[in-house]
């Protein structure tokens, strides 16, 4: 499989209702030792975007890219509803679609990644 | 060696949207008036390079001759192929004609006397142009 | 002295983009038509231009990433390859014309049909390319395309009325004869020619052809301030000569050799030998600017080696490219067509491209994963964003204006 | 231990330029990433992927299949691979080790475009 299998892929939750697609995937480093020197990038979860247009060109990432004020503000209204699905909450993927167990409501928003690490 | 030219500027005015058929008298007038817009800017030049004719070198003069007297002729060419929609304003494309035709002799007779040698008559060929370039402009200025 | 060599590449960079062949007619063109009511324009661009340049610089400094990685790294693959489309088709018709242009430049000097003059200068060019280093090759045309400053001294012998040309640049209006549209459309003309996306994608590229690191902050900033409004002063000088020779006159400039009268009515002989030896090594630096931009460009893109600090078969896609390029825009010259029409449609293209090129810069300049502490301040990002609201707005309008004046008619 | 280093694939490493340690050569681009599960069926990334038979995809439309179809008229069959063991810092680069064989279009244009210019192995003076 390729990394490119799963952006833009469209996203569903437990009911079977479009929940967005698959904007960027957010790696951590804890996977399998490669090679006994270092650990592979895991797939930790996925950012859903509810739009079909668009990139969010990091704005998502809340410390990293703070400027310009005006273009976080569009980037972030235009995806203000950017969710993000854990791996553990995706069920399986069928053909293109990712099918999710949990429904639409009880997932998280991208924001929230960002306001845990600080507290 | 640059019988290119003409027909670049003609295809360039083509594409301006200069030599489209006239349509009425009006649209008639207009291109003549560009028309004798684009000559008499032409003539200005070749008077001030006259003008400063001692300031120049030969090659130069050459070059701005020779570009000068192509772009008169081009636009001749191209003004004398729009058919006049009427009789009036068949008079006044001859009347143009006249005056940018005379433009033309003038400016192809200063590039000879400078691929020769030099210009003759340098205050004579000022005033000249001077003329041609007052009565292009009073043209323009009636029928724009 | 060592000092003053090290801000040449914002000088040819700077010429590159205020007084390559478009421009140099395009400025007497506007002077001769609208006198220095225009001068606005270029005084914006200047800022617009030292804005995103600084912006590009710093990041070159600090990451080692050129403009044309930017572009594809925060836009994709697919918005990236549109913008390289188009930038490219540009870049190539543009090499044709500042070959032209040097091409023009020699047949004034010496009476020579230019089209002879075209395949020698584009072998010179391909050569210097080929084998000059980086460093020399932005030495010697950045310091020599400074001959043009004989437009300011031109200006200055003519002794113009300088209440006059005072009173016409702070009353931003179209004359009498000349409509609104046709005002705005030279207004994009020349804001599309001081901002020029090659100019970014060359100092970039420069600056890591030179090997910039974060020490060389301060020589990347100096190159922006002293290069842009040194290129951002001919151009009025140019616009300014023409105002008072040839706007009194009615005379609309279309060809160089138009351009150069003022100065050789002004400053006799030497100037005229000095005007055309500046426009030379200017339309020559554009060609090598251009060309080596078209190479940085695509090699960017993909990915490939690039750069004049590896020997050629290090970088081969990339003097593949630049040769490909070379032959091509040669063989397009060659057809006759007029270079100073070419460029001028390409400005108004370009202007419509802009915000492509410059979105992403503005962004990566405030992403701290690549700027660390470096990132943009407030003065930079509330500029940043005002030009890029500017520049959204004249990607818009460029191409129905041109349509609507017929290229300026 | 520290925390466990975290990535945006599209964001960090997706169509980043990939720069080789040793003498800092410019590699290629991050045309995109091979995924393969875990043993608890979670995917990781294992190599990145590069050429047209790796961006023809993503780039998609008449443009990504021409580029495609391209690579593989000249005898390509799967996108050239670097493994993930080889990087070594992901910045604003992503900088490999290991030994690497130049892309296939790079030494077509090497040994029949530019070698026989004269001055192609030699510095800039």
């Amino acid at each position: 499989m390729r990394l490119s299998d799963l952006l833009g892929s469209p996203v569903r939750d437990s009911s079977g209702e479009v929940v967005g697609q698959v904007a960027d995937v957010r790696l951590v480093q804890d996977g399998p030792l490669l090679r006994q020197v270092q650990h592979a990038f895991r797939v930790a979860g996925l950012i859903v975007v509810a739009r079909h247009t668009g990139r969010l060109f990091g704005y998502e990432r809340g410390p990293a890219i703070k400027g310009p004020w005006l273009v976080k503000v569009l980037v972030r209204a235009l995806h203000h509803n950017t969710r993000y699905v854990p791996w553990e909450q995706v069920d399986r993927i069928d053909g293109a679609d990712i099918l999710l167990r949990v429904p639409k409501r009880d997932l998280a928003h991208v924001s929230d990644l960002y306001s845990e690490r600080i507290s | 060696m640059r019988k290119a030219w003409p027909a670049v500027l003609a295809g360039v005015l083509v594409v301006a949207g200069c030599s489209s058929p006239a349509w009425n008298d009006r649209d008639y007038e207009l291109k003549a008036a560009s028309s004798a817009e684009a000559v008499g800017s032409t003539v200005e030049v070749v008077r001030l390079a006259v003008g400063g004719d001692g300031r120049l070198t030969r090659p130069y003069l050459k070059v701005l001759l020779t570009n000068a007297a192509e772009q008169v002729q081009g636009v001749n060419d191209q003004f004398g192929g729009v058919q006049p929609p009427t009789e009036r304003a068949e008079q006044l494309g001859e009347q143009l004609l006249k005056v940018t035709e005379q433009a033309e002799k003038v400016v192809s007779g200063l590039l000879m006397e400078v691929r020769r040698d030099r210009v003759k008559d340098p205050s004579g060929a000022v005033r000249e142009l001077a003329q041609l370039g007052e009565s292009l402009r009073r043209f323009q200025d009636d029928h724009e | 002295m060592k000092k003053f060599l090290g801000i040449t590449l914002g000088i040819l960079t700077a010429i590159g983009g205020f007084v390559d062949i478009g421009d140099l007619v395009a400025n007497a063109l506007v002077g001769s038509r609208f006198g220095m009511s225009l001068a606005w324009v270029v005084l914006l661009g200047v800022v617009g231009i030292c804005v995103f340049a600084e912006m590009s610089g710093r990041i070159a400094a600090v990451s080692g990433r050129a403009v044309f990685d930017l572009v594809r790294e925060r836009l994709g693959p697919r918005a990236g390859l549109a913008n390289l489309g188009a930038s490219f088709f540009i870049l190539v018709m543009t090499v044709a014309a500042e070959i032209g242009g040097a091409a023009l430049a020699l047949e004034l000097a010496t009476g020579l049909n230019y089209l002879l003059c075209v395949p020698a200068v584009a072998f010179a060019a391909w050569l210097v390319m080929w084998r000059v280093r980086f460093e020399t090759l932005e030495r010697v045309f950045g310091l020599a395309g400074l001959a043009l400053v004989i437009f300011v001294v031109a200006l200055w012998q003519l002794g113009p009325d300088w209440g006059q040309l005072w009173h016409q640049a702070s009353h931003p209006a179209p004359p009498q004869d000349e409509g609104v549209p046709t005002y705005l459309y030279y207004a994009i003309a020349l804001l599309g020619g001081a901002m020029t996306p090659y100019e970014v994608f060359f100092f970039s590229s420069g600056g890591v052809e030179e090997k910039w690191t974060r020490r060389d902050l301060s020589v990347s900033r100096a190159n922006v301030l002293i290069g842009f409004p040194l290129g951002g002063l001919l151009s009025l000088a140019i616009a300014a000569c023409a105002a008072t020779v040839l706007l009194p006159a009615h005379v609309q400039v279309d060809s160089l050799d138009q351009m150069v009268l003022p100065v050789a009515l002004g400053a006799g002989q030497v100037g005229l030998g000095l005007v055309i030896l500046g426009v030379f090594a200017a339309t020559f630096g554009a060609t090598l600017e251009v060309a080596l931009s078209s190479g940085y460009s695509l090699s960017q893109y993909f990915g490939w080696q690039w750069g004049k600090f590896v020997r050629p078969r290090e970088a081969a896609r990339f003097h593949a490219t630049i040769l490909v390029v070379m032959v091509v825009a040669t063989a397009l010259i060659l057809t006759t067509i007029d270079p100073i029409m070419v460029t001028e449609y390409s400005l108004v293209f370009s202007a419509a491209a802009l915000p492509l090129t410059y979105l992403p810069v503005l962004m990566i300049a405030n992403d701290r994963d690549y700027m660390q502490d470096k990132v943009n301040g407030i003065f930079s990002n509330t500029l940043g964003t005002i030009f890029m609201i500017l520049l959204v707005a004249v990607s818009i309008a460029a191409i129905p204006l041109m349509l609507a004046t017929k290229a300026g008619q | 231990m520290t925390r466990a280093r975290v990535l945006h694939a599209q964001l960090h490493l997706l169509d980043r330029q990939v720069v080789h340690d040793r003498d800092g050569r410019l590699v290629c681009k991050v045309d995109d990433l091979e995924l393969d599960f875990d043993d608890q069926g979670r995917p990781y990334v294992t190599a990145i992927l590069m050429g047209p038979l790796a961006l023809g995809p993503r780039m998609g439309g008449v443009l990504g299949r021409l580029m495609e179809g391209a690579a593989r008229l000249l005898g390509a069959q799967a996108p050239p691979r670097i493994p993930m063991a080889d990087v070594s810092r992901v910045a604003s680069a992503v900088h490999v080790g290991g030994d690497l064989e130049r892309p296939a279009l790079e030494r077509w244009v090497r040994t029949r475009l530019i070698e026989p210019i004269p001055g192609a192995r030699h510095e800039a003076e």
